[in-house]
């Protein structure tokens, strides 16, 4: 994504050539924006925990719903796993941009010499660093407590992996609409699910493939075109969303 | 024509139940959506007219009040808010 | 909310815009910024690059506006997990400045010795404070924002402040930037130097 | 190139011309509904399999394909609102929003009302019902988002940017459940598709989508008229409306007083 960046920088250039501004480049604009949200992350440590937290809970109360016979969690594991990562990504995505909405830095940040979409790329990296990459730590985890079948642990990983961040650039349109609402929790799942959907049925497909013994090479290639369309169209979409919400 | 008899066609070949379930809720959604639509339009043109009636009722009071206060008649136009730029004395420069 | 406002600011301007709560100062600097969009009209901005001067709508060249726009609303932009000194060098980085000075600009606005200091330790008015550490900051570069837009800039400030303020705006407008504020204070500055735009506010 | 186009970007011309079509589209959705409704319960045939219960056809399938239809053309309406700043465009969407969703919500309950007697059960996850419930999640989003913002204009942005990205993601996902389905299911249920109709099935159910789409013009001109006067409740014209046809009321309902202040 930051060779995209340098070469929009590159047909930018002869007209920021006349000016003397140190103009920062966006690659640079992009690094300031993830440090400055994972420090934020990392001085407050609920924002990571909680979710992360949600996830675990959520997975441990299906065999106790179910019950505890093996073949059974196995068969659902896929399916329980995805939609509780779901569940958890749409709980985290409040805070992508709620706080700093609350708090004046989104307009600053809309106000900033940078394109809005490398700014908004930004916070999405830093907000799947900080609830993506947990989850798809913890997750093997879990699948052994359902009894996951051994051949599709490398597909878990793998569609967590591609589809996480798919989850995040998605909800973050979702959020960028609703950050402006007073009670926009309850909308942004009902915005937000739906989109979710190819990820879900792909991801979980995905998974039972491979417990099959057969390639899943097909749908892995399907998840990660979803996540490079949404790496390219999510971003204008959430920059214009949040001109909206700050209006 | 299918059906011989009114019993018939109202029977729907066994099916009347989910037909005109169908049918039934098909036309009671539809006539829903047209009524709502129109109610919509009424209410819309009724609070156009309150607010006018409103800012009519407080655009007297304030003649009244101006015209208590001995000043001269003010300027009414239809703007809701006027916009005065003054220049306390010439530019700058 | 207001219409029939039509008003050009010319570099080395100081424009107050006062009028009561409710009258719309806030929205009419926000569309000035461009964070709102007028039901009807437009902002128009105007730059020399080299010899010739361009006038553009600022929706058609938003960064480069932007690299000559320094607003402040009523929020400070603040955030609390972050200490004063790298709230304000992420604020000028953000927006292309040299972070060498930051310390000197807290110092400015009165917060020296909370330098490292949680921001979520610090009070509201000292919020504020680090942001219009900005406007010091800014003061001193040679490529700074030309156009200030600041909402309220005196709420929480002492009166030295205050005086401190006035002094920048002034000299900032001397060197051919402009300052566009609103404020419910009287400003000091001469009047022969400050242009007043007043908003009424009708109730029909 | 648009140059026609551009007397209807005023509201009030548009408005005015919306008002005269309307009437006209409500009688010919009329013509066409009854034409085709008496059509397909009384004279066509009843399918050799499904029996009369194939009558729930003529409504299931029109209302499936102009709900589809109506999120396509307010997408349409939304792009057009957002890159040339149409605000007409805008109110157009937020028109067709609730009456895609109700003809959504006809296509579902229909479908489920024709799987009972077809499958023996109301609801089934076949690809077709299971593509329409999602856009109705879709278009509950969008007008859940249009009740949410105070200004109607911003409303109208911010739905217009969730249906352009429900736009996109509709085909993906309408081709993951498709997918998704014969994944799980088989071929075995899908009974629900019109193989090759004979043109006496034929007729009918092409009267009813007429019938229908006018219907759904019609509605449209009839919400796309609130919308805009909503929209500019501020300009003369529309304050002169609105005091117009509510004083033509009070002089119905009591003793006509002139109202002459203006």
């Amino acid at each position: 994504m930051n060779q995209a960046s340098e070469n929009s920088i590159a047909q930018n250039s002869p007209r920021d050539m006349n000016k003397t501004t140190n103009k920062l480049s966006y690659r640079g604009a992009f690094n300031l924006m993830v440090k400055r949200d994972l420090t934020i992350a990392l001085r407050h440590k609920d924002d990571i925990l909680n979710p992360l937290l949600f996830f675990v809970i959520v997975v441990t109360l299906f065999p106790l719903g179910i019950g505890p016979e093996a073949s059974t969690l196995s068969r659902i594991a896929p399916g329980i796993i995805w939609v509780a990562a779901l569940l958890s990504t749409l709980l985290s995505l409040d805070r992508l941009f709620k706080a700093d909405h609350n708090d004046g830095s989104l307009e600053q940040m809309l106000l900033s010499p940078h394109p809005v979409f490398i700014l908004v790329l930004a916070k999405i990296t830093a907000h799947w660093l900080i609830t993506g990459l947990p989850l798809i730590i913890v997750a093997p985890l879990l699948a052994v407590l359902l009894h996951f079948n051994e051949q599709s642990y490398s597909a878990l990983m793998l569609t967590l992996l591609l589809g996480t961040p798919v989850l995040s650039l998605l909800g973050a349109i979702g959020v960028a609409l609703t950050v402006g609402i007073k009670k926009g929790g309850v909308l942004l799942s009902l915005l937000v699910l739906p989109l979710y959907i190819p990820v879900l049925i792909f991801a979980t497909s995905a998974i039972d493939t491979a417990a099959l013994g057969l390639p899943y090479g097909g749908q892995l290639a399907i998840i990660a075109a979803l996540f490079l369309g949404s790496l390219t169209l999510a971003p204008f979409a959430v920059g214009a969303a949040l001109k909206v919400s700050t209006n | 024509m299918q059906f011989n008899s009114f019993a018939e066609f109202i029977n729907m070949g066994g099916y009347a139940f989910y037909v005109w379930l169908s049918y039934g809720v098909s036309a009671a959604l539809i006539i829903y959506l047209l009524f709502a639509s129109i109610r919509r339009n009424k209410t819309v043109l009724e609070q156009i007219a309150m607010r006018q009636k409103r800012e009519q009722r407080l655009r007297q009071a304030a003649e009244k009040n101006m015209k208590k206060q001995g000043l001269s008649e003010p300027q009414i136009n239809d703007e809701m808010i006027e916009a005065a730029v003054q220049h306390s004395t010439q530019a700058s420069k | 909310m207001f219409e029939q406002l039509n008003l050009q600011i010319n570099a080395g301007d100081i424009v107050q815009i006062e009028g009561p709560n409710g009258a719309g100062k806030t929205s009419l600097l926000r569309i000035l910024t461009g964070l709102s969009q007028p039901y009807d009209g437009e902002v128009f901005f105007s730059t020399t690059t080299q010899e010739q001067v361009r006038t553009l709508k600022i929706s058609d060249d938003s960064e480069l506006f932007h690299q000559n726009l320094l607003y402040l609303g009523h929020l400070a932009g603040v955030k609390g997990e972050m200490t004063a000194t790298e709230n304000l060098s992420f604020n000028l980085a953000l927006h292309g400045l040299s972070t060498d000075s930051v310390d000197e600009n807290l110092s400015a606005v009165n917060l020296l010795g909370f330098e490292d200091s949680l921001a979520s330790h610090l009070s509201a008015g000292q919020h504020r404070r680090i942001a219009l550490a900005r406007l010091f900051s800014s003061a001193e570069l040679a490529h700074k924002a030309k156009i200030w837009i600041l909402d309220e800039p005196f709420t929480a400030i002492d009166k030295q402040g205050v005086a401190n303020l006035e002094k920048l705006f002034l000299q900032h407008a001397e060197q051919g930037g402009c300052v566009i504020l609103t404020t419910h204070q009287d400003l000091t500055i001469a009047k022969e130097k400050l242009k007043k735009i007043t908003l009424a506010y009708r109730f029909y | 190139m648009f140059k026609w186009l551009h007397p209807y970007a005023n509201p009030e011309v548009s408005y005015n011309f919306c008002g005269k079509l309307q009437p006209w589209l409500f009688r010919l959705s009329a013509l066409f509904l009854t034409i085709g409704l008496v059509w397909a319960l009384l004279y066509a045939p009843a399918d050799y399999q499904q029996g009369d219960s194939f009558r729930i056809f003529y409504i299931h399938v029109p209302a499936a394909i102009l709900a589809m239809g109506i999120y396509f053309a307010m997408a349409i309406a939304a792009l057009s609102s957002l890159v040339w700043q149409l605000k007409l465009a805008d109110a157009s969407a937020a028109a067709m929003a609730p009456i895609g969703a109700v003809f959504t919500a006809i296509a579902l309950i229909t479908g489920a009302a024709w799987g009972k007697p077809m499958w023996g059960t109301w609801w089934i996850w076949d690809a077709r019902l299971t593509s329409e419930l999602i856009l109705l999640f879709l278009y509950l989003g969008v007008i859940a988002l249009h009740n949410a913002f105070e200004d109607k204009n911003l409303a109208g942005k911010a739905a217009g940017i969730l249906s352009l990205v429900g736009v996109i993601n509709l085909p993906i996902i309408h081709y993951s459940v498709e997918w998704w389905n014969t994944l799980h299911q088989g071929a075995t249920v899908s009974k629900l598709g019109a193989p090759s109709m004979s043109a006496s099935m034929y007729w009918p159910f092409l009267m009813c989508l007429l019938g229908f789409s006018f219907l759904i013009a019609a509605l449209i001109c009839l919400r796309f008229r609130t919308e805009v006067l909503a929209r500019n409740s501020m300009r003369p014209w529309v304050r002169e409306l609105a005091m117009n046809s509510t004083e033509q009321k009070v002089c119905h309902s009591s003793s006509c007083h002139t109202h002459s202040q203006n």
